[in-house]
């Protein structure tokens, strides 16, 4: 615990400086809300006050429409099978189970609280505007089925953004999987959908507090990845190690599982980024281009480190480097050139798997399968890399009028900092909150057993 | 020379091997095997149907060893293996007439 | 034999309960054909009498277009893997193979059998317009590149309806599964296709019967669903248990695969669901959001069954919770709102779990993979559900004039009842004839050594 | 090694004659660049010289946007998972992260050297524009978020035939797998890429030599499937069997995985037949369902085969079957019709099922996982058998002022037989290089203990 | 005491287990095997590769026992396993030196 | 009778079962196997977790053989599993007591 609270300490401290830092660059304007960059106002905003445009009566694009539907759906296959898969085959086999269920149902959940309240409060306008929206919208209540959003059915955008909300709850499920119960999951992920993601997401995409800074997050490196890193990392501090962590094999089970699930992550993601443009249009093509070959530099960036340091590219090294190329050209897909992206992708690859093998084994907690060190890693990455790679000079699409590269930087440093601490510290308190009440780890007996049989009943393989 | 059979818990089996390796066995043969014994299983339910699964993973160790050996192996496995919990296994030793190493085609204590 | 005709006998007369009740709220009215309504025309009936829409020659839209080639594919994928894979992971790893290869060939020939005389009886007219469309269009003749039905190509139309025609027939792979002969299943699918098939599909989308009730049935809640789930318990009943079933233990070989093939169904049938719409437009995402919130829905109805019933949510339970969700709301979800549609899920899970667990247990057939407790009962469910939830005061889109709740659960009753009562007589009969005919189960000591190496020479796994 | 000379001297031979057969139809117009019916021009080539088509201003189309970034993405599905999933399940338990890994890392490679050279060099201008394009676009200099590629951002274009640039590559690992060195095969695939993909690819498609002929070539059938199933050829026969060939099992894995790569490749395939059109249009139509139904004839042609040889159709067989059909396809599924697809699949899949059996058997070399058999064979009797087929008798859509069946189909033998000289060669001195260089064979202390280990540190399945 | 290794057909292995509880057995092993003997097996094509297929899968139990009940044991497991048809596979019976359990140190008779 | 134990190489299973079938031998149980010796197993790295797997897949043969033919199936066991290279394995000859056919009930060397 006391070593738990250090570590949390560590994180908080490395965020303040990073906010710290940037307020060197841009005096103190911190949280002035009159700055009128909301470069996130372009691909997000103006969704939410659709009735601010009535001067120019919004139609629905056939096009943009389809491109949508399926967008949604891509993010919906990332999270099951994708993701499900994907940590699945990293686990034992007698956990393979609950791992499958605890993405499957936290996605499904999600799904629901949504519907009911997660929509409003991410994407309305709200008495407290910069932290988090109202509840006009709860139960979808007021969307109809003639609504439009930009150029797409509103219905299509709540539901593209619900996959997004149930996607990053379940990204967290990789920190504490093998050890925890499932209830107490479930509970903590509702609250956390509530108190994190939510205000997150407003403030970011909903003209909350950091869309107001001019931060760039074109398709959720801090709503999403750092986000569900960060958590996941409190969680495995919080929970502990696994059983036998360290001493006994924890090889993955099924390899060819998790090549399955990252392949379908690399393909979904095209959902994520390119449906974050909310239109088939040419920025969607840059978006395309760019994810595409971060994923792949972020293979070739991961395997190379591999291959230098043992001798041997793994095919686990080549599908964790496509996820962090991924996480990383995330918030920066639609601001940087395709050489910028392959530059990203691979670098970030390469400091992803330094903090999965060296930082990990340094501080020494167990996060099961490496959330945050890929995706809360990569996402700071990407997050802050973009701010260098959108200089035309590395054929991006360059600054807003005003900005420069250092102010970006600070910019995007801050929003980084910010989402760290939000989260670390909230994710903190709603961890000890569960843990007490409704209780987060299973007995060492069950965890002996495996949770297949002891939650669930169940066992995934028989002949 | 005495052919010795145990089963024990999986996640046993790393600790064995080593306590084995310590007093100078050189050779195991190593099977996933279900036991049932007085430990109890799970249920297991499909939609409706109720499966009781009584046995469980257990893995079973095969050692050959020099007469002399032998006790001091038993010994080993016993301290290695044991949890004190239910289900921690059974050794079993038989008497075993001939070895002979594939290799060299040595036979006797010179082929464990 | 006796206790199969009882079997059917108690279904049949089920069926003409629910026809004789719509009698009472609709009168005399029951085979009129005058009766205007044709709520189904919007969906699809306006694109075979293509020739009436001269007035305003139809165009081709791109989107429109783009959208419905991805629907296609999305049903494609719902079959091979999705379905293939929901189903072999619950058998046994000696019949593995046998499951994928029925789904597979299923799929395939009868893709081909639409292009040659499917499409044709389905949705073209002919003398029995009532009751089965015209030859006039066999071979795909008369259906050129130039052919634009509604605002899509009219290859991309008979492709999306292929994939349904392909789909319904494989879905009932799950009812005699472990057991079935390779080759009487082909000729029992075969005439299935043509004499139940393509008949309630004329009737409900083709402009016949069924639609001129004004029948709801959006996306195939009778025409694939309760058509499907009631041909799997004719056949399970026929063809009697599996060797050792109620005794040997037969768990799932593969709960991973299971949970796979869920979650493509899941993706695949906004293909099927939201396809149905025919167009990317404001119904279209109605239609997205109420699939959505239905299916994860449906996860927690059917885990909260099993958690109260037994202490523990089970992987197999969340995914046929989801499915079961689906199936319920397809026939629903262009007239739900959005918590209808959860309602419906939820509800319609609920009942399958007691569908497949108690009534199962007390009829005591063997209907392997529960195509009748999932297809059939959550397909009836939101069948009739539909009529009550898509009231205004639940969110609904309302009554067509003339038409009150009452009325329309009557007219929904009775389409539900008809269908059952079609599929059931006329697949008992098929049955009866295929199995005296070419055979139908396999011999006792096949089926000990598992379908995969008796009927197919091959083994699913070798190290 | 002398046999390898006098295998691949038949293939020549055998080319040869293809080409010199034509001659007796074209006369001496082989090399005629000034031949202007480039029937290809219709599909690709309008697209690269942007430029010339000022007059008509191109627009972005939004819907064919959206078709053709899904489009995109489903090639991705092919080659990850699907194309892996589809030979790595072949392959014994030992090899199976090797294979994935081969499909997974050529794959992103080529990915990334298409956006530094490769576009460029197939589809720009190049001083040699008979054979390769010209460096102008290298590291997609020229190409911004703005540049249009007929009615898609050139963005798209760009990432769409990024997809088959890295796919072709990737199949080739089916004819080397279990027994190939993982850098050599890196940088034989590079240079592969480089020195034959890249020139027929602008011969083909790109405004070069090829496309001059008049060659019908819709989707890749020489381009991908020929290209790739030649290579594989040279490549297994210059490696030699894999040790214990013909004596030892060495039966699939696991069969399930490549029923879902299978079953992946089925549907993405639509992306690489239908995203050929680059526009969601009437010919779509046409592609799409050409494409379904000769995917599902080539299974009902495979297993009517297997079951006439041996009383029992196989899941591999099926499946082989429709890639067979699939393949088939892939060059004529713009010009015939939709019975004409059903010939051809059924027709294209019983020959390939001949040369996986009696040819291979034959002739003796070990195509590790049939890419000749499958692609090369089926390739060749699409790419020919589509001269007949599209005749308007049969369904087609007919042939160009001036053309004739036979003319027709001397053109497309000459484009094969060149098309396999072409890759034979090179592909051979390739061979030949990296072996002594870099070296191509594993130790056959590794190959016994299997390359998951000994290349990539890493075991597929634990418990 | 007797150690008694029996290979059966793997539907037969509920039933066996079964009778032997009745019998009083306590503990059994058991595992999955691939038996080659009279019974055939099958061929396998896969794409032209024709393998002959000479195991079949089995299962094997292995049971210690007291001196007094093997006899016991040895009918049990051949009136249970039996079907009358190839492949129903064997028993046999050795001498067993010593017993231990694991948990309690107990030997001999009391261990089993 | 004896009861025969061979520890072999996995790709050496066909080789020894077809020369045991021409000396006589009818009938084999084969168990997949984890062997510990002499032979090192290998290193395997999962993002920075290294595991020492120092176990090898093996094949065990069991073989219940008359007394007569027991040291020809030594033998020949030897002689088709040999590749000269460590890990070649290990056969171990114990005595059997009784054997028995569930099928016949029928005992001694004609139950083999
Ligand atoms: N008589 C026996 N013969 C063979 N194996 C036995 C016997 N008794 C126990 N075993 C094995 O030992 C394991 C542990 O035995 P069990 O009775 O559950 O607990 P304990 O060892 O604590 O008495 C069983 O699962 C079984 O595999
Ligand atoms: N001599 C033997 N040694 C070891 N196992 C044997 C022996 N003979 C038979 N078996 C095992 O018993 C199984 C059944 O034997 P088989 O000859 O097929 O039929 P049956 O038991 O009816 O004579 C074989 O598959 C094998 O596993
Ligand atoms: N004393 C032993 N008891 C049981 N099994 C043994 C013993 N010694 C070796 N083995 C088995 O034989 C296999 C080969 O032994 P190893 O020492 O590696 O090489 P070699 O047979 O060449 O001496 C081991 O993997 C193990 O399965």
């Amino acid at each position: 615990m006391k070593k738990l609270f250090s570590k949390l300490g560590m994180v908080g401290l490395l965020s303040f400086l990073l906010i710290g830092f940037s307020q060197v660059g841009m005096s103190n304007e911190v949280f002035d809300l009159s700055n009128g960059t909301m470069l996130l106002a372009d691909n997000h905003a103006e969704i939410v006050p659709a009735v601010e445009a009535v001067e120019q009566a919004p139609t629905l694009d056939t096009g943009d429409t389809a491109w949508m539907i399926i967008a949604t759906i891509l993010v919906i296959v990332m999270a099951i099978p994708g993701l499900a898969l994907f940590y699945g085959g990293l686990v034992r086999s007698k956990n393979m189970l609950s791992v499958l269920m605890q993405v499957f149902v936290t996605f499904s959940l999600m799904s629901v609280l949504w519907v009911i309240y997660g929509y409003s409060l991410a994407f309305t306008e709200g008495p407290y505007n910069n932290w988090i929206g109202g509840l006009g919208a709860a139960f979808l209540g007021g969307v109809s089925g003639d609504s439009i959003s930009g150029t797409i059915p509103e219905y299509v955008f709540v539901t593209f953004q619900l996959t997004f909300a149930a996607l990053t709850p379940a990204l967290i499920v990789g920190g504490f999987a093998e050890r925890i119960k499932f209830p107490g999951m479930l509970v903590f992920l509702t609250l956390w959908l509530t108190t994190v993601y939510l205000p997150i997401c407003h403030m970011v995409w909903g003209g909350g507090l950091i869309s107001s800074w001019g931060a760039i997050d074109f398709a959720g490196g801090t709503v999403v990845h750092i986000n569900a890193g960060v958590a996941a990392l409190v969680l495995a501090i919080g929970l502990g190690k696994r059983l036998g962590y360290g001493k006994e094999v924890m090889a993955p089970h099924n390899m060819p599982m998790t090549m399955i699930g990252a392949s379908l992550l690399w393909a979904g993601w095209f959902g994520f980024n390119v449906g974050s443009e909310l239109a088939a249009d040419s920025t969607a093509g840059l978006v395309m281009i760019n994810t595409q070959v971060a994923a792949a530099a972020g293979v070739l960036g991961w395997i190379t480190m591999e291959w230098m340091a043992r001798g041997k590219p793994s095919m686990l090294g080549g599908a964790s480097g496509a996820i962090s190329g991924l996480v990383a050209i995330t918030p920066a897909c639609a601001v940087v050139g395709p050489m910028g992206a392959i530059a990203l992708g691979f670098l970030a690859s390469m400091i992803a798997y330094w903090a999965c093998t060296s930082l990990k084994k340094s501080l020494g907690y167990d996060d099961s399968l490496d959330v945050f060190g890929i995706h809360g890693v990569a996402g700071i990455v990407g997050a802050v890399g973009l701010a260098i790679l959108m200089a035309p000079k590395f054929g991006g699409v360059g600054y807003d009028e005003g900005v420069t590269m250092m102010s970006q930087f600070m910019v995007q440093a801050k929003s980084v900092g910010f989402t760290i601490i939000w989260c670390g510290v909230i994710s903190f308190i709603l961890f000890k909150i569960v843990d007490v009440t409704v209780g987060l780890r299973v007995s060492e007996e069950d965890e002996r057993a495996g949770l297949d049989t002891t939650s669930h009943g169940e066992t995934a393989y028989h002949s | 020379m005495k052919f010795i059979t145990a089963v024990i818990k999986p996640f046993k089996l790393d600790e064995v091997r080593e306590a084995l390796s310590e007093i100078g066995v050189q050779g195991i043969t190593v099977t996933e095997v279900k036991g049932f014994g007085r430990q109890k299983g799970h249920t297991e339910l499909y939609r409706g149907a109720e499966y009781v699964i009584d046995f469980l993973p257990k893995v079973k160790l095969e050692v050959a060893v020099s007469e002399k050996l032998a006790k001091k192996v038993v010994e080993t496995i016993t301290k290695s293996a044991l949890t004190g919990k239910i289900g921690d296994g059974k050794i079993f030793v038989m008497d075993l007439d001939q070895v002979q190493r594939i290799r060299t085609g040595e036979t006797g204590d010179d082929a464990l």
